[in-house]
């Protein structure tokens, strides 16, 4: 193991993660809002939005992320669309994640017991008071399990992302590896580098998780 | 260039699909391993004993954080190299997955028998049944209901993250459309049948996960 | 008891589900004041009917007139006639995720728009009476069934409604807790709140009611003073029925 | 005469012996950088690497068909040989002084220096130009190296693949590309609409086969193999059949390969 | 009655789940052919005393003697122990993925290598018996709770235990359901099975029992002939709790 490699590219890893995370967030928070709208599609049953909404949805959970940015990074420009690397890749995330989001959103939806509603409709609450005050609370705790594992799961997609060279950890890692042959210490650095996103993160779900857990039904 | 358009497809589809044999043999493998496996660890990590249920939560857990690429990167070069064997990109791509499919599997059978009401095997328990009895008669018929769904979808996950292996040499389907990308400089095409054949692959399996979870769930 | 004033009336009441008829044309009648208890077989639509009282189902015919107007009246607002008809279900059904104070005050506060001092005041003082004054900052999963069964009834009067309806409420409780629910709803009826209870306890049924409706197959089959129904039941079908609940 | 290189210590065989025993010599070489090395449309590989390898299947096993052809990218070539995947590498592989502890390089049997490729009608006109700008690069390769070390205000874009570092210069994702100037003049040649901004940057070097640090006795038979072909003329020859048509007629083959 | 075989005796029984004792150094006996009802407060132990006889708890302290030998001895499997001691559950937990049939068989086949013959036979009796004969190729999730409790005390029966324990086997069931699997019960006790039964269905208590005991806080506060306690309990905690199914 050779020490003062390890110090030496510390910075370049430094300078990887802040990407990693920037288009992580970025990507995530593209999922959110496409899982957000497609999920209030289909708990409003909105016509045609719905099929359009469903298709979106198989086509997404059933093929490879890396697929789907090379489709938009090396293939549209053929057809004359020109996305940039991060654009290609946020969309990428937005594209993969949202289905999965909105799949994460419409089971806590879903999972809100209908006797809750009843109970709202029994004391007079209009649909915007249902959902403001009823529904949405409980939905949200219901499904904040699952959304937390989709954070964690679109911020380890991120690696799939070098190979349209955004410089978030995988790439400058095989780079490195390509350029002064420390294999070793190169992968060493990266693992840690993961560890050291991820875990803290999945601590501060775990937390919010727990934060948001009283609307669970127990005894 | 004589493939234009979406000719390049039916042109080149032999080569193509050449490269698909070695993505289906992959997942296929580690699947079919991975069940077997998969059992051995889902029972492990229900052990009381703190130390094996502590490795077998570290084993899941580094499964979950570190990134496939990452682990297949690491078994191509580094485990050759320190143990001095040669593994192909195949057969490393085999041992990552069947390793990560364990570790899955394992959770899936896990949830699967922890699902199981307590009162069905106190009922087993109170007319006398062994302890193998009980897994034969009792759990193992019910747990496999879940167990099947949750199978089935690992193995389209598995489909999918296949594509990585091109990253490691494996000569796919992705790395023959590659060659024929260079070839025909047909991107648009080449990668929206890829796109395609991925969903064409994934797609009958998850209708046939959920279509059993809501089949068996009554 | 049939002098005062009428506050519903149920007209040839038909609702069913797809092929099913749960309720074959049913009528009836209930006065301010009065405490109406309805006992039947399971399945005979009970809770279906309830559940029409209060607008949670579409009916298929007939009508529900309350205080004077068919609630459904295209001109009636449904949010309005549940504010003046309370329910309780089997299944307390306290909104999980807000305290019980909150699980009271939502209501007169968002629905109603009533004064939050006045509110607060009347919550605390029915707590005091259901006894259960020192838990209004708790949640429901720290409550018992009896104690959630009787923050449901809290909320539900807090609303000041007209009827209240119960729907075995005490169904889903341990032997013990029934007793301090039922307590709670003797007590109503002693103080003259109008109400329609659907139970199996027949001994309470007897204790509670002015006037006891058995149903069967969707219609009234009988109906009478308690004495006169469990004493002497002049149907068939209710002579069977009780003859379940003794030893 | 080819000697049998020397025996390691502990009287284990040697990787010569061992390559004839398995009947088959497993070369690394690109699948995606022509006319170097490349993938025909029956998926055959070709190019003037392979043209090398064959000639070594031949020399060493007596038949050109016992050789197995294992696709490289840029960034694993040494990888490769260390997990000991290939025997040779022979994937334009640049001697440098890094390499040199990795690997082991026999006589060389090409001339390089890097280049650096723009539209042209770009406004780059030398390296200085590129600062602040965005240069593609192959990852693993020289250039990149070269650009990393040196020019640490150049903003690098790095693709695993050939295929894709052009793909990227041509969607116009970065403003420049740079790699082995040997590679440039045939894709500038085939690629209109493209000028070569400098072709000779960094030192000259030399392309050479590689081997394992352990293989002495393969790299003494490559450095003997290599010697005599160049005696023979075979580099002149494999200029003709795989570089000639992709450079520009004027191109002299003394700058690119190592004459009699 | 006491002059008969002792089945069963448990001594000075402990029992607790981490900090809680639930069971605190109870003794009773059982005789051949008794009919015993453990009533009291929820939570008082009743169900971990059932568990602790059928061996489905570890006890702490004390013993659980059975036929003359403690269930608890090294030398005896508790498979043997579980074949002479039946235990029905409130929760009707037939196996759900096998027919009645199988479900009946399974334990007289698989543990005790019975003839398959002969227990079908038995099997079918004991199924008219119950008036279920037409119901033995049916997957649980076909019946409704009352005929799958039926079922559940068939499968007990079918291993020809020597006792049969059953903890409020109709504490889940619909209130007209509760009779047909009472009746099933109080059929076997006329035929001198020897069971111990724990319920809150006090009216069926008294009927059914030779003695009855009541149980809070993990001991027996007092017991007696069903005439006695009901009529004229001596403690003031088991007159406390009468008092509740009271109106
Ligand atoms: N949403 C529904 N869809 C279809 N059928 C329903 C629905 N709700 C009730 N039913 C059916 O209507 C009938 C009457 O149901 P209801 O719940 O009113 O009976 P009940 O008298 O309250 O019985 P219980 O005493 O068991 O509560 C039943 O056969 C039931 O299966
Ligand atoms: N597995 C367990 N772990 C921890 N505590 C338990 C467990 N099982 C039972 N208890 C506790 O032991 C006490 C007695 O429980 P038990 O089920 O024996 O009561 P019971 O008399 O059967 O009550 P009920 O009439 O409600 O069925 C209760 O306080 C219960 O919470
Ligand atoms: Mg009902
Ligand atoms: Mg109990």
């Amino acid at each position: 193991m050779d020490w003062s490699y390890l110090g030496r590219e510390l910075p370049r890893y430094i300078e990887a993660g802040l990407v990693t995370l920037k288009i992580g967030f970025w990507g995530i928070l593209a999922a959110l809002i496409t899982g957000l709208v497609c999920c209030f599609v289909l708990y409003y049953k909105i016509f045609i939005l719905q099929k359009i909404v469903k298709v979106y949805v198989e086509l997404s959970r059933n093929t490879p992320l890396l697929i789907q940015v090379f489709f938009l990074y090396f293939g549209l420009p053929q057809v004359g669309i020109k996305l940039s690397g991060t654009a290609c890749a946020i969309i990428g995330l937005g594209f993969l994640g949202g289905s999965y989001m909105a799949e994460a959103f419409r089971g806590g939806l879903e999972a809100v017991g209908n006797s809750q509603i009843e109970s709202g409709l029994s004391i007079g609450l209009d649909k915007r008071q249902m959902m403001q005050y009823v529904i949405l609370p409980q939905a949200i705790s219901i499904s904040m399990p699952q959304v937390s594992a989709n954070f964690i799961f679109l911020l380890k997609e991120t690696s799939i992302l070098s190979a349209i060279a955004i410089p978030e950890l995988l790439n400058v890692t095989q780079s490195l590896i390509g350029l002064y042959y420390k294999t070793n210490e190169s992968l060493l650095l990266l693992t840690v580098s993961y560890l050291i996103i991820i875990l803290p993160l999945s601590i501060v779900l775990g937390y919010i998780e727990r934060r948001l857990r009283h609307a669970e039904f127990g005894n | 260039m004589q493939n234009s358009g979406i000719n390049v497809i039916f042109n080149n589809i032999g080569i193509l699909l050449d490269g698909l044999g070695n993505t289906l043999l992959i997942a296929v493998t580690s699947l079919f391993i991975s069940f077997f496996t998969g059992f051995g660890f889902g029972l492990l990590r229900m052990s009381k004993n703190r130390i094996v249920k502590l490795l077998t939560y570290i084993y899941l857990e580094a499964f979950r954080i570190i990134p496939i690429m990452v682990w297949l990167f690491s078994f191509f070069f580094f485990i050759p190299r320190t143990l001095g064997i040669d593994i192909s990109g195949e057969v490393a791509a085999i041992v990552v997955f069947t390793m990560w499919g364990t570790a899955e599997m394992g959770d899936i059978v896990r949830g699967a028998l922890e699902s199981l009401s307590k009162g069905q095997i106190e009922s087993g328990l109170s007319i006398g049944l062994s302890k193998l009895q009980l897994f034969l008669y009792i759990q193992f018929p019910q747990a496999i209901k879940r167990i099947v769904p949750g199978a089935i979808s690992l193995g389209t996950r598995m489909i999918k993250t296949t594509s990585l292996v091109v990253l490691i040499g494996v000569i796919d389907v992705i790395a023959r459309g590659k060659q024929v990308i260079e070839r025909t400089k047909e991107a648009f095409w080449i990668y929206g049948f890829l796109f395609l054949l991925f969903f064409l692959m994934c797609y009958p399996l998850s209708i046939m996960a959920r279509k059993l979870e809501r089949k068996w769930e009554s | 008891m049939n002098n005062e004033e009428i506050v519903l009336e149920i007209k040839d009441l038909y609702k069913g589900f797809g092929e099913r008829n749960v309720l074959n044309g049913l009528d009836f009648t209930l006065h301010k004041g009065e405490v109406v208890v309805i006992i039947g077989p399971s399945g005979c639509g009970k809770s279906t009917l309830l559940r029409c009282i209060n607008g949670l189902e579409k009916i298929d015919g007939g009508d529900v007139i309350l205080e004077g107007s068919s609630i459904y009246d295209k001109n009636i607002k449904m949010r309005q006639v549940r504010q003046k008809v309370g329910i309780v279900f089997q299944s307390y059904d306290l909104f999980s995720h807000m305290t019980v104070m909150e699980n009271i005050l939502l209501g007169p506060l968002k629905v109603q728009k009533r004064d939050k001092q006045e509110v607060s005041e009347l919550a605390r003082e029915l707590l005091k009476k259901v006894g259960l004054s020192d838990r209004e900052n708790d949640y429901p999963r720290q409550l018992s069934g009896g104690q959630k069964q009787r923050i449901a009834i809290v909320r539900s009067l807090c609303m000041n409604p007209d009827i209240v309806l119960f729907d075995e409420v005490t169904a889903a409780l341990d032997p013990e807790m029934v007793r301090e629910v039922l307590d709670v709803i003797l007590d109503l009826a002693k103080q003259g709140l109008t109400m329609i209870i659907v139970t199996h306890e027949m001994h309470f049924a007897r204790a509670v009611s002015d006037r006891i409706l058995f149903m069967d197959h969707g219609k009234i089959v009988e109906e009478g003073e308690p004495e006169d129904l469990f004493g002497n039941p002049k149907t068939e079908r209710a002579k069977q029925f009780l003859n379940k609940f003794d030893y | 005469g080819k000697k049998d290189g020397a025996v390691s210590g502990e009287g284990t065989k040697g990787k010569v012996e061992r390559i004839k025993e398995a009947g088959v010599v497993k070369i690394g070489v690109f699948g995606d950088k022509p006319p170097f090395g490349y993938v025909a449309e029956d998926g055959s590989n070709v190019g003037y690497d392979v043209y090398l390898g064959r000639q070594i299947a031949k020399d060493l096993l007596g038949d050109e068909s016992k050789v197995e052809f294992v696709l490289l990218e840029a960034a694993n070539r040494i990888e490769y040989l260390k997990s000991k995947k290939v025997d040779i590498v022979l994937a334009n592989f640049t001697v440098t002084e890094e390499r040199k502890e990795q690997v082991n390089f026999a006589e060389p049997y090409m001339k390089v220096a890097l280049g650096v490729v723009a539209p042209k009608d770009s406004s780059i006109a030398s390296v200085e130009d590129l600062k602040g700008k965005t240069l593609i690069v192959n990852r693993g390769t020289t250039a990149e190296l070269y650009f990393t070390e040196n020019y640490p205000d150049i903003k690098l874009l790095a693709y695993d693949e050939n295929t894709e570092t052009f793909q990227a210069l041509v969607d116009g994702r970065g403003d420049a590309l740079a790699h082995d100037n040997t590679l440039l003049f045939a894709w500038s040649y085939e690629n209109q609409g493209y000028k070569i901004v400098d072709g000779n940057i960094g030192s000259q070097d030399t392309i050479a086969p590689a081997v394992n640090k352990d293989d002495t006795d393969l790299l003494n038979w490559l450095n003997d193999e290599i010697k005599t072909l160049t005696a023979k003329g075979f580099f002149k020859e494999a200029y003709d059949a795989e570089l000639k048509n992709h450079f520009s007629p004027d191109t002299n083959p003394g700058d690119v390969i190592f004459e009699k």
